[in-house]
Formats: structure tokens, C-alpha cells, sequence
């Protein structure tokens, strides 16, 4: 019998205990407390968020794959998918940045490949503390050395991504991996195990002790003790990661492999138990087999290992020595462990001796469900408190442009993307540094937009309106690049949902994206949740991170952020409208993060399906999301090519709003277009039938950005001053 | 002035992958008997101290405090008079 | 004119490579496994860019001691094109057939963006369709690319005209600032002293189709056909 | 069975970037009498070999012939039985 102190400390608590009890009639031996206490924790169960995610929309015309495998699937046409996903590595992450980020890269790298696409781009979203600090200087430069390290080694471009500081991620950093991989769309691979007497084949790296219960690490909050607690750190091995990758594509295209499972969090316990579950079947699988790479390992540590770069197959019976070939080809491990049932029983024997005897299902899908308490946090009604016309008067413009530029949150991530190698596989035709990513797909003529977004400061302040405005921003930088938004992928990071008033900022989360989502007609295909990102009990900002996946019809027809010809008109497309709350000059000039931000879904979409249109009739030279530090840092933004600066000049009128809301306001639904004069007609024509403002505000040309804001010309500063300084802010913060 | 001589490896709880790539290498060209290959850093520097004593004791400091990552390394080190 | 690309365990462009080959430059090619015993039959040998084995141990070692790397030495010494991209050029600076060594770029990160390349001369089988001095608009991507060799080998090397290519600004100018990871001398690409193995750090193929915005690229795969054209002759 | 390590390091005559980043943040740690770092690798070994001196011939061909690069860097070593 297990001492209630055990099966507590793995996780379970006495309730739980008691329905395992009933599940097998009778107590569960150690090995099967610690497999029921992983599958059951909130990382690998989801019972917590499990009904609030109910709530996204899943479908449409494109979707081939939803929710529910190791990743999403849409059809991107000519009978090609893509399949996408995104997932957290936070905790390992906080206790050792570069392993900790690498495995995180790695893990989601697999889920793309299991699913038998090949990974063709890599994104990553990044929170951290300030840099003034230096241990998050550590954690901010090792995260990024291991996204590169890993990511360049294996050949998958990282081309976008996201990165914003604030003091809320100090103790607990964020660190989100999103892959893509292209199929084509009748070869998907899934992960359900059926055909009784199939042989079950451990594939790749051995096993060792890492990362034994990562999945419940992942499920409790960060202490001293978690130093404690923690089994040795996974490192990740991203040479054999590659040959896994390619082997394994090549093992898929023989067609004799009938499900296959990565082996992430929860290790053998998870891949076993699930891979039998969705096929209705069991399975019996003899743990001596398995490849380790330390000895005396005791079943309960094999089975809970997190050893990574390890995949569990189901090959078709008679054909298993051709995969083994295969993969030994690639100099890799593949074993035949255990072949399938159709009990649905899983047995793990050790040694011919029975070491668990659970039914899959059970761990695999019938995992406790809580319908948990949520309650509006008191903070919320102090952050409303916000009256702007309180605010001191601003005389001097142009200092604090360059202090907005300067802001790490908006400076250029350079110094990130450098270091990925972002153009691997030759399809990235807009590289980092634009709104989204552009990912050419050969030999078709159409093209990919990818982009990571998510404001954290924005969904602090109104969980609901911030996650709606993350989707929204995702989907009007894809559309910026000429794509059509065609799926979601989301990373939900949030404090510990145990608590009503995190549990509410989740809801309010998941219900501002999913009613996004409905609006654009954009389902969601896969995402992560991670819970418990606290440190001493203070929660970080809620993170819901969007990965927005979109379609370029004619890659002809792509565009990017920056003005291209002097002379051309540069045009405010959409919506304005105050825009001070949350904003980043509210914080960076004032020291406040209050009010509330807002969004309108109607007026967001009439203005994508505009600029859209423009840009797929070859109508905008350039196309810029207006996003932090509002108006004036999108016109500087658009001015700063690598390919060649360029000035502007515009004229505005503060219509109704305060003069710093006009230039630095946040407002939502607007679009800095540039096009070419002539085509200024048709534009205003256009934005006429999408029922969307348009005002020409000034021309291209120069060295200087020109501001006259009513009357007044009150920003001239040279381009090449301001470029400097936004381009190396973030490398003189580390210096 | 001390001269130091530090040797970082990989705990031995944690995978050594880089030794096992260099060690199936080995083997591929003959040395057939070469068994668990660790790949780790060597560091050599000078440094003032008051004594022998002092000098170990800053040694020490360093690999904790910079040199080494004490969450997956080990380190070992060795101080004579230079 | 048939060309191979050398998959080493690790290497991450040899489908970049076999695509500018076949579908842009419209040769033959085949991918040959790094076990294979010969390369009898190929005109040039590509060794791709990537992570051979993981960069282990130092970059491009482990990879220079494949079986095929016999046959490899044995097309140089025959007279057949070697060239190295990058990983390609590490394990050909391992293995011997190129003076000097890869280390760590001086700021000790890794590198990836575009830069300019000034091609030093055109009398080479890889820069006979560029002429002297001309600039090439093609990137970079690597951790390990500061080349590094001792002064009395460049001497030589300099005076063999075994220097094709230094990193160099827009205009062309060879400076310090142009210089992205402390080579030598703004070294970015070198041959033998026979002329038929060279070595680049830049990525040709990832700038030979005008939507990867540079075709320069294009140049050296065309210079390396005009060269064997010559010779079938 | 004899174990080995193997000290590899920069020869005097190239320059250590990376000892001298070690060395600046060593200094910023208020190590200010630190001086001349030098970074290198080490490799420890086991291996099979009739005597003593059969295992260090083994180690001096492993290394010439794959562990160091002798166009830039040196090597020393200690073998001892295991
Ligand atoms: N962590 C990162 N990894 C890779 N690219 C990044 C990262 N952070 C930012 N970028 C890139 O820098 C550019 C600017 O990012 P961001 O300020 O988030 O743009 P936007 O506000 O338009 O979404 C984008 O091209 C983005 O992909
Ligand atoms: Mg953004």
C-alpha cells in the first residue's frame, strides 16, 4: 500500500487517490501511483482548462487536423498541409535558460515531424524581467543561445518571433516554442496504435534519469525548493534530434507505420498509454528492452523518464526489421518493446515480470475534470481608475520618441534573430524584421505568413479585450504580409489556476480569443496551456501567446513593413481613436500601466479584408500593423529598411484626442500603408467599400522623420540617429 | 602569482552527447578500445594571492560564481605556485 | 555535367544544394551518402552546409574522417571541383585539402544575415563568370567561420591567388566593420593551390533565385559549369 | 584498463577570444588579479592497453589524428591506471 505522503507528494491528492483505487480494484502499486499522478497532472490532463477550452472554435474548410493530436493540420492547397503547434518550456527554462529553451525548441520540433511533415520554421515568444537586472540579462542571452543552438543545428530556420520585458516575468520567464512542417495532406501521420500483434518500437536517444517528473514540475509552482525537488536537468542533443527527424520521415514514407507518439512530458507513460487509447487497443510492452543509458533504473524511472529525443512507433506486423534498418541507417536506436492488444489494458512488464497494469484510458482520456471557482481580481477596478486628462501635459515630442525607440519592447530584436539561422531550407522571401515572416512553398507560386504575437500588458489590465486584441494583432501582421489568416495556434500562459482570480483571467482569456477567432472566421488547431508561472506568489502577466498561420495566394504578391520609393504617399488606413491605455508610452513616460484597452471585432475585420484586397491587387508598396508606441514609432519602424532607409514626412491633425495620444496611442485597427501616388485612387475606392477611414497623412523622402502635428512641425530628427538607437538598444543593454 | 588549472565536465548524471559522438569516432578509426568519453572545458589563468590558500579559495569562487554552470557541471581544479 | 552533394550525418543543406543544381542551374545531381566508398562519375562535389555530427568535438572533424572522404580526396587529387559550403568548407579545412581553420566567430555567437562579397580575381574555376572585384550580395550563417591561418601560408596563398573571396562593404571597400566574425584578412572563401577545392563560409545557394532577394549566387554554380565546359572540351 | 585526460588548448601563438571575454568578466566579478586565461577542452578516457606505455602512444595518436587540431592547438595529457 502507498503511504497517502507518497502518492501527495507525486501529485495526486486523496480523491484522485480513492478513483484510482475504484479504477483498478485495488491499490496501485508505486510505479502505477507515479504513471497515474503524470498523466493526471494539469500539464498532461489538462483538468483544469480542459472545459474552458471547449470554448474555441476547432473547424473549417481547412482543417484537416484540430486539437487533440501532437498538432494541428490545415490544407494550404495544391494538396499540401501545414501542421502547426506552439508549447511552453517555462519552468526548465528558469532553472537552466539554455538546456531548458533547447528542449523546448526540440520538443516541439518533434510534434511537428511525428505528425510526418517535415519542420520547415521555427517562432518563438520570449517574456523576461528588465534587462536592467542581471540575472535576467543571464536568462534573456542563454534562452536565445539555446533557441539558436538548437534550432540551427537541426536545419529549421527560426524566422519570427516575439520578446517583451517587464518586471511581472521576472522570477518566471516565458519561454514558448511554435514549429510548422509541411505534408502533404494524405500522408499525415497519427498517433493511434491499432491492429492486435503489432510490434511497438522504441525509436531514438536512450534512456536515462532526466527530467523525471517534469510534467508535475511543470504543474507547481516555482520555489527554492523546486531546485530541490528537480531531477536532473534534460540537456538536449539537437545532432540526434536531426537524425531522428530524418529517419523517421523516411520510415513514414514506407507506409508501414501505423501510429507513432514523441515521447515530451511524460515520457513512456504518456506515449504508451495514449498511443493505445486513441486506437481502442492495448499493449504490451517489456521495459528491459528499452535502450538506457544508466543503470539500475527502476521501472517507475523509466516510465516517467523525460529523456529526450525518444519516439515510440506501431509498425505493420512482418515489416518491423525495414524501419529498424532505417533508423539504424541514421546510426539510431529502434527496438521492438511490446506489440499491441486489443484489451485495452496496458501491461509493463520488467524482465518478463508485471511492473503496471493499467487501463489506457484511463490515464490517457479519462482524467479528472475540476470545474474550478473564478473570481474577478481586485486589482481590476484600481487599473480602471485612469484619467487620462490627469496626465501631465507633454511640451517636448521628440526625446520622447527616442526614449520609445530606445524601450526594449520595442527596439529591434536584431540582436535576437542574428543569432537563428533564418533561412535554412531556402523559403524565407521576407526574413525577420517585418511584420510577419514570408515562407515561399516551392514549386507552387504561393507562399506562407507566419507571426507570434501577444501585448501581456493589455490582457493584465482586460483578460477578455487583451486576448481578443492578440489574435487580432497576429492576424493583421499576416495580413500585412498578404496573407489570408487561415489557423491559430496558442500558448496560454497563466499563474496558478488553483487561485479564482487567475482562474478568471484564463477564462476571460480563452473567451476574448475564441470570440476573435469566431469574428475572422479563424479556427484554432493546437495550442498548450502552462499553469503555475508564479514566483513567491505573484503571478506574471496572463500570456496568451497567438501564433497566427497565414495563406499567400500569389507569393508575387507578399509585403513587407518598409517604405520602399521616396515619393511614395503614406496613407493611415483604419480606425483612430484613443489609444493611451496600457500603451507603452503610458509606461514609459508616466510609470503607468493603467485603463483599459479596446476593440472593435466588426471594424478589425472590415479593415483586414481591406488591406488585403489592396495588397493582392498589387495596390501598397508597404504595410505596417500600428502597434506599441502607437503612430510615430510605426512611421519610424516603416523608415528603417535594411535594404536602404528612407525618410518621411506627414501632417496630422490631433482630432479630438490629446496631442501624445495622437502620435504614441495604441489605438487598434490601424494600418501605415505606402503606396505609389497613382494608385491612391483605387485605394481610396477600396477602403470606400470596406466602409474604412483612409487619411493620406504626408509622402516618403528625405533623411529626416517629419512630424507636424496640428500646424506645428513638432518631430524632425534624422533617420540615422534614430535608427541607431533603436537598432542597438537591446545589445547595449547586455554590453 | 598561482597558476590554476580547471577542469569542467558534465555531471555524470547528465547525457554526455558530444563524448559519445567523439567516442563512436574514436572507434571508427581503430581505437576499438576506447570506453566513455567525456568531453568537458580546461581553463588555465594566473592570479595574485596572498597565499596558496587564498588563491584555492578564489578558484573555487570563480567556478561557482561564473566558470562553471553548476546546474549540469562539475569542476575540479588544481593551484601551484607559478 | 553531373554533380553530387555529400550528406554527412548533420548536414542541413544538401537539399538547397541539389535544388539550385537541378532546378535553377538545370544540371544533374544525386545526393551521395557519406559511407559511399567512391564518387567515380560526378564532375563536382558539393559538401554541404550544416552541423556535421553536431559540430562536435571542433566543426566539420569528426565529418572529415567519413569513408567518403577518401573518395573525396581522391576526385581532388584526380582534378574533379570540390567545393565546401560552410560545414562543407570546415571539413574540407579538417581533412587537409585547404590550408587554415574555421574558429569561433570573434564575437563568439552566431552570425546569420547578408553581407557583400568582393570576388579578389576571376581566374578560378569558381569565379570565371564574375569579374574582378565585383561585389556579391550573399549570406551568411554560421558560429565557426573566423578563418584563421599562419602568416607565411597566406603569404603563399596570397600570392597563388588561393583568396576568392573577402567580406567587404556595399561599395565594395574591404574593411574591419566589414568584417563580421575577425577572419583573417576578411577571408570569406578560398581554393587549393591547384584551383579545383574551394571553401566558402557565405551560402551561395541561399542567394541564387531573385525571391531569396540575391541571385548573385547563381555566379559561382555558373563559373563552376564554364570551367567544366572547358575542360570537356 | 587505463583512464586518460587530455588538456587541449590554444597554441601561444593564436589569439584566445574567448579567454579574454572569460578574463573581462572575471574582472567585472571584482577578480582583478586574474591574467592570462586561456579556454580550452578536456577529454577524459578509459581504455584498454597492454602497458602504460601503449596507452599514452594511443592517446598521442588520438589526438593527432582526431581530438586536436595541430594547426592551431596543443596538447598534453596524464594516463594513469583506472
Ligand atoms: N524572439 C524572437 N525571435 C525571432 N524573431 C523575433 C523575436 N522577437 C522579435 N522578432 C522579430 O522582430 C520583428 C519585430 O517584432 P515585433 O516588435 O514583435 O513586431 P510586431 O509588433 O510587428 O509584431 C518581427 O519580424 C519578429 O518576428
Ligand atoms: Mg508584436
Amino acid at each position: 500500500m502507498i503511504e497517502p505522503k507518497v502518492y501527495r507528494e507525486m501529485g495526486l491528492n486523496d480523491v484522485e487517490y480513492a478513483q484510482v483505487m475504484k479504477i483498478l480494484g485495488r491499490h496501485p502499486n508505486y510505479t502505477e501511483v507515479g504513471m497515474y499522478a503524470v498523466m493526471w497532472s494539469e500539464h498532461c490532463g489538462y483538468k483544469y482548462s480542459r472545459p474552458v477550452l471547449k470554448l474555441f472554435p476547432t473547424t473549417g474548410p481547412r482543417v484537416l487536423q484540430g486539437p487533440g493530436e501532437n498538432a494541428g493540420a490545415v490544407d494550404v492547397g495544391d494538396g499540401m498541409a501545414v501542421v502547426m503547434k506552439i508549447e511552453s518550456h517555462n519552468h526548465p527554462s528558469a532553472v537552466e535558460p539554455y538546456e531548458g529553451a533547447a528542449t523546448g525548441v526540440g520538443g516541439i520540433v518533434r510534434d511537428i515531424f511525428t505528425m510526418g511533415a517535415r519542420p520547415m520554421a521555427a517562432l518563438n515568444s520570449l517574456r523576461f524581467g528588465e534587462l536592467s537586472d542581471a540575472r535576467t540579462r543571464y536568462l534573456f542571452d542563454r534562452a536565445v543561445s539555446g533557441i539558436a543552438g538548437y534550432g540551427n543545428c537541426i536545419g529549421v530556420p527560426s524566422v519570427a518571433g516575439e520578446v517583451y520585458f517587464d518586471d511581472s516575468y521576472e522570477g518566471n520567464p516565458l519561454i514558448n516554442a511554435m514549429c510548422l512542417g509541411l505534408v502533404k495532406s494524405d500522408k499525415i501521420a497519427r498517433s493511434s496504435a491499432s491492429g492486435v500483434g503489432n510490434p511497438v518500437m522504441y525509436v531514438g536517444a536512450k534512456t536515462g534519469r532526466d527530467g523525471i517528473h517534469g510534467a508535475t514540475f511543470a504543474s507547481v509552482e516555482l520555489s527554492d525548493e523546486s531546485e530541490e525537488r528537480r531531477s536532473p536537468t534534460q540537456v538536449g542533443d539537437p545532432f540526434t534530434e536531426k537524425l531522428l527527424i530524418e529517419a523517421t520521415l523516411e520510415a513514414l514514407n514506407t507506409g508501414h507505420i501505423v501510429g507513432i507518439q514523441d515521447m515530451g512530458a511524460a515520457g513512456l507513460t504518456c506515449s504508451t498509454t495514449e498511443m493505445a487509447a486513441k486506437g481502442d487497443s492495448g499493449m504490451e510492452v517489456d521495459i528491459s528492452l528499452v535502450p538506457r543509458r544508466e543503470e539500475g533504473m527502476t521501472p517507475y524511472e523509466v516510465m516517467l523518464s523525460e529523456s529526450q529525443e525518444r519516439m515510440l512507433l506501431v509498425a505493420a506486423k512482418g515489416h518491423e526489421n525495414e524501419v529498424k534498418g532505417i533508423f539504424e541507417k541514421w546510426g539510431l536506436n529502434a527496438v521492438v518493446i511490446g506489440r499491441l492488444t486489443d484489451d485495452g489494458i496496458v501491461r509493463i512488464y520488467d524482465n518478463g515480470e508485471l511492473a503496471a497494469e493499467v487501463p489506457a484510458k484511463s490515464l490517457a482520456e479519462d482524467t479528472p475534470v475540476y470545474h474550478m471557482d473564478a473570481r474577478i481580481p481586485d486589482y481590476i477596478a484600481q487599473v480602471r481608475r485612469f484619467d487620462k486628462d490627469e496626465l501631465p501635459q507633454i511640451e517636448d515630442f521628440e526625446p520622447i520618441l527616442e526614449l520609445l525607440l530606445r524601450r526594449h519592447n520595442i527596439a529591434s530584436k536584431e540582436y535576437i534573430y542574428r543569432q537563428y539561422d533564418h533561412m535554412a531550407q531556402i523559403n524565407t522571401v521576407v526574413l525577420p524584421g517585418s511584420d510577419a515572416a514570408v515562407l515561399r512553398l516551392k514549386g507552387t507560386g504561393r507562399g506562407l505568413a507566419v507571426t507570434v504575437d501577444c501585448n501581456s500588458r493589455y490582457c493584465y489590465l482586460d483578460p477578455y479585450i487583451g486576448s481578443a486584441i492578440a489574435v487580432a494583432e497576429a492576424a493583421r501582421n499576416v495580413v500585412c504580409s498578404g496573407a489570408e489568416p487561415a489557423a491559430v495556434t496558442d500558448c496560454l500562459n497563466f499563474g496558478n489556476p488553483e487561485k479564482p482570480e487567475i482562474f478568471w483571467q484564463f477564462r476571460q482569456a480563452v473567451e476574448g480569443i475564441s470570440a476573435a477567432c469566431r469574428a475572422f472566421g479563424v479556427p484554432v488547431i493546437s495550442g498548450n496551456v502552462s499553469f503555475y508561472n508564479e514566483s513567491q506568489g505573484i503571478a506574471i502577466y496572463p500570456t496568451p501567446a497567438i501564433g497566427v498561420l497565414g495563406v499567400i495566394e500569389n507569393i508575387e504578391r507578399r509585403c513587407t513593413s518598409f517604405f520602399k520609393n521616396d515619393d511614395d504617399a503614406v496613407v493611415l488606413l483604419g480606425f483612430n481613436g484613443p489609444g493611451l491605455d496600457g500603451s507603452e508610452y503610458l509606461k514609459a513616460a508616466h510609470g503607468r500601466v493603467a485603463g483599459c484597452p479596446s476593440l472593435d471585432l466588426d471594424k478589425e475585420k472590415r479593415l483586414q479584408a481591406c488591406c488585403l484586397e489592396a495588397i493582392r491587387s498589387g495596390l501598397l508598396a508597404s504595410a505596417h500593423d500600428i502597434a506599441e508606441g502607437g503612430l510615430a514609432v510605426a512611421l519610424a519602424e516603416s523608415c528603417f529598411n535594411t535594404e536602404g532607409s528612407h525618410g518621411v514626412s506627414v501632417e496630422i491633425s490631433s482630432d479630438g484626442l490629446r496631442q501624445d495620444d495622437a502620435l504614441f496611442g495604441e489605438a487598434q485597427s490601424r494600418i501605415l500603408v505606402s503606396l505609389d501616388p497613382s494608385k491612391l485612387d483605387s485605394l481610396i475606392k477600396l477602403a470606400a467599400e470596406h466602409d474604412v477611414p483612409l487619411m493620406v497623412i504626408g509622402a516618403v523622402g528625405g533623411s529626416n522623420l517629419i512630424i507636424d502635428l496640428d500646424g506645428s512641425k513638432i518631430i524632425d530628427l534624422k533617420i540615422e540617429k534614430i535608427e541607431s538607437a533603436w537598432r542597438g538598444s537591446i545589445e547595449e543593454a547586455l554590453a | 602569482m598561482y597558476r590554476a588549472r580547471i577542469f569542467i565536465t558534465l555531471k555524470k548524471s547528465v547525457f554526455d552527447t558530444q563524448g559519445q559522438v567523439v567516442r563512436k569516432s574514436l572507434q571508427a578509426l581503430n581505437f576499438d578500445d576506447v570506453e566513455d568519453v567525456r568531453m568537458g572545458k580546461y581553463i588555465e589563468l594566473q592570479l595574485e594571492a596572498a597565499d596558496k590558500a587564498a588563491a584555492e579559495a578564489a578558484v573555487r569562487d570563480m567556478c561557482e560564481r561564473l566558470l562553471v554552470n553548476t546546474v549540469i557541471e562539475q569542476y575540479g581544479y588544481e593551484v601551484s605556485e607559478a | 555535367m553531373k554533380f553530387g552533394v555529400v550528406i554527412f550525418p548533420g548536414s542541413n543543406c544538401d537539399c538547397d544544394c541539389r535544388r539550385v543544381v537541378e532546378q535553377v542551374m538545370e544540371q544533374p545531381v544525386d545526393l551521395i551518402w557519406h559511407e559511399a566508398d567512391s564518387v567515380d562519375g560526378y564532375d563536382c562535389i558539393i559538401l554541404p552546409g550544416g552541423f556535421s555530427y553536431g559540430n562536435y568535438l571542433r566543426a566539420g572533424a569528426i565529418a572529415s574522417h567519413s569513408p567518403v572522404m577518401g573518395a573525396v580526396k581522391k576526385a581532388a587529387a584526380d582534378g574533379k571541383l570540390v567545393m565546401g559550403i560552410c560545414n562543407g568548407f570546415q571539413v574540407l579545412a579538417e581533412a587537409g585539402l585547404l590550408p587554415g581553420v574555421l574558429q569561433r566567430n570573434k564575437n563568439l555567437r552566431f552570425i546569420c544575415k547578408f553581407l557583400h562579397l568582393k570576388v579578389e580575381h576571376n581566374k578560378s574555376a569558381f569565379t570565371n563568370a564574375c569579374s574582378p572585384g565585383q561585389v556579391l550580395r550573399i549570406p551568411i550563417a554560421h558560429d565557426e567561420g573566423k578563418y584563421y591561418v599562419d602568416t607565411k601560408v597566406l603569404a603563399e596563398m596570397e600570392a597563388k591567388g588561393q583568396v576568392l573571396f573577402r567580406y567587404c562593404d556595399a561599395g565594395g571597400t574591404v574593411s574591419a566593420e566589414a568584417n563580421p566574425n575577425g577572419s583573417l584578412g576578411n577571408i570569406a572563401g578560398i581554393c587549393n593551390r591547384k584551383g579545383n577545392v574551394m571553401g566558402m563560409m557565405p551560402y551561395p545557394e541561399r542567394s541564387a533565385e531573385e525571391i531569396l532577394t540575391s541571385a548573385d549566387g547563381r555566379l559561382i554554380f555558373e563559373s563552376m559549369l564554364r570551367h567544366l565546359r572547358q575542360v570537356w572540351k
